[in-house]
């Protein structure tokens, strides 16, 4: 069991098997029809194990990382030496073991990713069936989706197949399918990116010039905090405030009033209230987390229609 | 045309086809933003394969031989991946009215899998914070009241060693602020004491003084992704490309 | 909002400037200053200090990891700050590798960058930077939580799949590289690096600040965020924000006249003033205004 | 599992090769989910516990009702976060929200920007309805896979409020920058907005931009405080222990702090846990307190440590390169 999930490189056991043997094959086939059989063994479930068997596979998967926390961790570990004893044995097999294990996340969001594309395609082609309203916009949508699909996965191949020789990333190299994907992607898609984050300033302007008044104590200490850290933070804020504060030091950086300069006073603001009032946010989120991860891995919470 | 020249040329005006919305909504805005999404889940359908799968699932299954002139196997086959592929299509049963439950398996796994490194990633985040908002409330060192500037850089080690008056008092004012916002979130505790009441009341108005710092250094990154895009339209594409002034 | 007046009072008219006009002004502030730059004057704060410090204690010819999480969206700040790092690097002959766990792109935007370095340096008469001898790419991961596992747990382990080839050979294991051959566990790294928008910085200090040095170089939104590890110590410099590349560059400067960007940061650096100049006014603008109509009714 | 504490805990002497993980402040994390524990076992009896009031949460029922009025859509985003705690807390949140809607027969949408996310919030939406007896008002196209994509998301979203013209709008979850697209957007068509974000960055533009906003913890809080099961409300009591615990540890390391670093030394320690008696004449150091060597165990000696044997069955040269 230790090597199912630790993929020591050369070795063979009985949980893996080397690439382009027969055996393989046979075995890849045997787990996929396993997976297939479990599925057909849910659809068939009675109603009343449900709950029991979601529960149990939730605390499965979570238990490793439980143990990998709890198990004393070896220490100065060299390539091909055995561990000593037992214990130590566990601790080897759960740090190689970490990688595969997490990995396991991605693979299975990925594989939920199909979904979201179901689910994209199902709204858009029923308004383009329909005739709905905007039905254009979502041919856009389809046609742009294919399209950058196609450019995608031929440009991939291309990159990493067919001419897998070539150094593209070089531009003097590139050929028609590289510029393509380098026109829809970096050329189109990036810059769409960049202007929907960019355009947050504009949101920002708009949002303190309708929302930003003295109306409350709080907003005002909010308001007044904002202000002081932006001016502290330009170049010349900062630079004038320690020249209008020069005139009481002259240059003594040990004058008591050099302590009042924006920085200064932004350093306090940040010592004294900025990071210990994230931190104890911070610990009632994390505390908050903790809480709903014990509950979640313990299948405690009832969620949705059944509370 | 120079390719770089349509290049940039397409990103104006995908950019100020988003902009536009500014104004109010409309039809070039409603084109480029269905434009942007279906470009965007076209990606997500390329690297589903190329970046996620790929790799981390179909090479670990299948095991990989180098390809050099003595090829080598690097890497066995973990035929047990298979299974994940089943296990990963459960999700699909949302869409069933009958089987419907069965998309909770893979979430399950998630969720499992997410849970069981919360008690780890705690500690190691959450160690280190706590024993940050341990520093000393009176200095110790009582030379002097602030932190002397040092005359040779080699002395900062030394004075940084200290805490001096100052820090002493704002290390104190830190501990006040800390425990004021934690008691704010308190919920199930119902405090009868007046003390009590203004301290939480307190614990609110910290944390705009700690809100308002964050917003002020939040909005320079915003308006600099503004600036650089200023800088894309007018210097590298109008002055650059389109009337090539240097 | 306010209900339809035949004449505007002075209050009521600051209060009912269209979002349009704003919106356009603000435009025009960021744009103008771009056409005629100026230097403004700075002092560098101690986050950018001990950064450069690090960077500059680093020992010629060691290796350091890079985890470069920012693409196109972050340009404007991130772009000034891998600049800035790398020009300091190469300055140093230290070889690095680059990973990223942020964005598929990331590894990208990144070649394109040393791309442009290694032009300059050919113009410049320098040694190029070269791949397999003087960095290589380790790719990207899709977990950031996986990944920084992985490096805590075996740094081998994490990057053994991961092969780069020198210029024109063959694709071999990245731990035969002269970049890494000598790494066997994250401590062993002169320092790690991440220059992110995002929270993976966090992510990477919570798995192994413990290990070996970290550097941060963050937008100015993660700044406030990320600068409570470099108080608790578990970051030992950071850059954050276009202030911070402007920072990073001028004590680049002070040291080493005319090898960083410093021009295009004093843009950046003079727009950024505008607009944070606009933003005020706007808010006093609005405050004016209700404090106006107030007075009249 | 406790013996493997044990395990932990001892010294290092020759032959152990364990790297202390940090005992107390594992034991601090035991401690923690005990609490949880016992007060979620707790609650199970006692049902009328207090909780305070959250502003936000008593704004929800006044949104939907509104949207009512005006038979406009409401909208509900759970961020952009991977499938955890955060996003399954919003979907609790939005299951509650869902309830009122579906009584008042208004139509919803959920816009996801994470797959698995996706996944839940259609099963969970579905079930909503069912529980509440209308499951013909379940409109499938309700619940969206908009992108994963951060801006393009953004984008989507905020074509969807201006063309829907959605008259309440619910932000929980994890934001980044797309916050404040969002929040200035669903201002400009006039909705009511309840926001929260985990995110500590992005908070103040949703109390800048939103009408009730969830601070920090609040939105752990808001599934309990809504729904008052005692799972939850026991949880929430345990959380409280927990950040009392914190509380009285601060104060408590603040002070040992404090004195201890005021006070001469007597012998130095390194960081192998080893001590030597000291000739000169220093402070402690803050490695040395007793807060120190809690949060910075020592680490084994690799002098003492026991050698390992080689492997028999290692690859050659070229494969060990593992």
């Amino acid at each position: 069991m230790f090597d199912l999930l630790a993929q020591v490189p050369p070795k063979v056991n009985f949980w893996s098997a080397a690439p382009n043997t027969s055996a393989l094959y046979g075995k890849v086939f045997l787990a996929f029809m396993l997976g297939v059989g479990f599925v057909f063994l849910c659809m068939n479930l009675p109603t009343r194990y449900r709950r029991t068997l979601i529960s149990v596979l939730t605390f499965v998967a979570g238990l490793f990382f439980v143990l990998s926390f709890v198990w004393p961790k070896a220490e100065g570990r060299a390539p091909d030496t055995l561990p000593n004893g037992v214990v130590e044995s566990v601790a080897w097999w759960l740090q190689d073991a970490t990688g595969p294990v997490s990995g396991m996340t991605s693979t299975l969001t990925a594989f939920l990713l199909g979904l979201g594309a179901f689910s994209m395609l199902r709204v858009h082609i029923g308004r383009l069936v329909k005739q709905q309203k905007d039905w254009g916009f979502s041919l856009v949508l389809l046609i742009s989706m294919f399209v950058m699909m196609i450019i995608g996965y031929w440009d991939w191949r291309t990159v990493n197949f067919t001419m897998k020789e070539t150094n593209f990333n070089n531009p003097d190299n590139w050929i028609g399918i590289t510029y393509a994907k380098d026109l829809v992607f970096d050329g189109i898609l990036q810059k769409m990116d960049a202007a929907m984050f960019s355009i947050i300033a504009f949101y920002i302007m708009s949002a303190a010039y309708r929302a930003f008044r003295i109306r409350s104590v709080e907003a005002t200490v909010l308001l007044v905090s904002a202000l002081i850290v932006m001016m502290s933070l330009l170049a010349l804020g900062d630079l004038m405030s320690s020249k209008f504060i020069g005139m009481f030091t002259h240059g003594d950086k040990s004058h008591f009033m050099a302590n009042f300069t924006l920085s200064e006073i932004y350093g306090f603001i940040r010592a004294a209230f900025q990071t210990p009032s994230i931190r104890a946010i911070d610990f009632g989120i994390g505390v908050g987390a903790l809480a709903m991860g014990l509950r979640l891995w313990l299948s405690l919470d009832k969620t949705g229609g059944t509370n | 045309m120079p390719y770089a020249t349509i290049k940039i040329f397409c990103g104006v005006i995908a950019t100020i086809g988003l902009y536009s919305v500014l104004y109010k909504e409309n039809k070039f805005y409603r084109f480029f933003e269905h434009m942007f999404l279906g470009l965007a889940g076209g990606w997500m359908l390329v690297t589903l394969w190329t970046e996620s799968l790929k790799e981390a699932w179909w090479d670990a299954m299948w095991g990989r031989v180098s390809d050099g002139a003595n090829p080598v196997i690097e890497q066995n086959g973990n035929y047990l991946w298979a299974i994940l592929l089943p296990i990963g299509a459960m999700g699909y049963f949302v869409v069933s009215k009958k089987h419907a439950w069965m998309s909770r398996i893979p979430i399950g796994i998630i969720i499992g899998l997410w849970s069981g490194q919360q008690f780890s990633a705690w500690l190691k985040k959450y160690g280190p914070q706590l024993q940050a908002s341990m520093s000393p409330i009176a200095p110790t060192n009582a030379e002097s009241f602030f932190r002397p500037i040092p005359a040779d850089p080699a002395d900062l080690a030394e004075i940084s060693k200290y805490t001096y008056g100052s820090q002493a008092v704002v290390n104190f004012i830190a501990l006040v602020t800390l425990l004021c916002v934690l008691s704010y979130f308190l919920f199930s505790i119902n405090f009868k004491a007046k003390s009590m009441n203004a301290m939480t009341k307190m614990g609110r108005y910290l944390l705009m003084i700690g809100f308002g710092a964050i917003f002020g250094s939040t909005v320079m990154m915003r308006f600099s992704l503004l600036i650089d895009r200023m800088y894309f339209i007018f210097i590298e594409f109008f002055k650059n490309t389109l009337f090539h002034i240097n | 909002m306010s209900e339809t007046v035949e004449t505007k009072s002075l209050g009521e008219k600051l209060l009912s400037i269209p979002k349009p006009v704003l919106y356009l002004v603000l435009i025009l502030a960021t744009a103008l200053p771009l056409f005629f730059p100026m230097a403004l004057p700075n002092e560098p704060k101690d986050m950018a200090v001990k950064l450069n410090e690090s960077i500059n204690a680093l020992k010629d010819g060691s290796t350091v990891i890079i985890q470069s999480d920012w693409t196109e969206s972050t340009r404007g700040e991130s772009r000034g700050q891998m600049d800035i790092l790398l020009r300091m690097l190469m300055r140093k002959n230290i070889k690095f590798a680059i990973c990223s766990a942020a964005d598929p792109q990331a590894p990208e935007v990144f070649r394109n960058l040393v791309l442009q370095l290694n032009k300059e340096r050919k113009a410049k008469g320098e040694r190029e930077y070269e791949k397999w001898n003087d960095w290589v790419e380790l790719g990207f991961y899709p977990s950031g939580e996986a990944l920084g596992q992985g490096i805590a747990a075996n740094i081998r382990d994490a990057f053994g799949g991961k092969r780069d080839a020198p210029p024109g050979g063959q694709d071999r294991p990245v731990f035969e590289s002269p970049v890494l051959k000598d790494i066997q566990k994250v401590d062993d790294l002169g320092m790690y690096f991440v220059v992110t928008g995002t929270k993976s910085i966090i992510i990477a200090i919570e798995r192994f600040s413990d290990r070996v040095a970290m550097g941060g170089m963050v937008t100015g939104v993660m700044g406030p965020e990320t600068s409570n590890y470099f108080y608790s110590g578990q970051l030992k410099g950071l850059s954050s924000g276009l202030k911070g590349v402007y920072d990073m560059c001028s004590l680049e400067e002070r040291d080493h006249p005319g090898t960083t960007m410093l021009k295009r940061e004093e843009q950046y650096i003079l727009s950024l003033h505008a607009a944070i100049f606009l933003l005020i006014i706007a808010v006093v603008v609005g405050n004016v205004g209700v404090f106006l109509t107030r007075r009249s009714k | 599992m406790l013996d493997l504490i044990a395990q932990a805990d001892r010294p290092p002497v020759v032959g152990t090769q364990y790297y202390d993980a940090g005992k107390v402040m594992m034991l601090f994390t035991f401690m923690i989910v005990f609490f949880l524990l016992l007060n979620i076992f707790r609650a199970g009896k006692n049902k009328d516990l207090y909780i305070r009031r959250i502003a936000g949460l008593n704004a929800i029922d006044e949104a939907i009702g509104r949207a009512t009025e005006m038979g406009k859509p409401v909208l509900m985003v759970p961020g952009l976060g991977a499938l955890n705690a955060i996003s399954m807390q919003a979907l609790n949140i939005f299951g509650y929200v869902t309830r009122t809607a579906a009584r008042f027969a208004n139509p919803i949408r959920l816009c996801c920007g994470e797959p698995a996310v996706f996944t839940v919030a259609q099963e969970i939406i579905r079930d909503v309805y069912q529980s509440e007896g209308v499951p013909e008002r379940y409109e499938p196209d309700s619940v969206r896979f908009l992108s994963d994509r951060q801006f393009a998301f953004a984008a989507s979203v905020s074509g969807i409020i201006l063309r829907e013209q959605t008259a309440a709008t619910f932000f929980m979850g994890e934001f980044f920058a797309e916050s404040l697209i969002f929040a200035e957007t669903a201002n400009s068509v006039g909705a009511i907005q309840v926001a929260s974000s985990t995110e500590i960055t992005q908070t103040p533009f949703f109390i800048a931009a939103c009408d009730y906003v969830l601070i920090g913890e609040e939105f752990y809080a808001a599934s309990a405080y809504l729904t008052r099961q005692p799972v939850l409300v026991g949880s929430l009591i345990g959380q409280d222990w927990t950040k009392l615990a914190f509380m009285l540890f601060i104060v408590m390391g603040t002070v040992m702090n404090t004195m201890q670093l005021r006070s001469k030394a007597t012998e130095a320690v390194d960081g192998f846990g080893e001590r030597t008696p000291l000739t000169e004449d220093r402070l402690v150091l803050p490695n040395e307190t007793t807060m120190g060597r809690i949060f910075g165990p020592a680490k084994p000696n690799p002098a003492t440590m026991k050698p390992r044997e080689a492997d028999p069955e290692a690859a050659a040269p070229e494969g060990g390169s593992q």
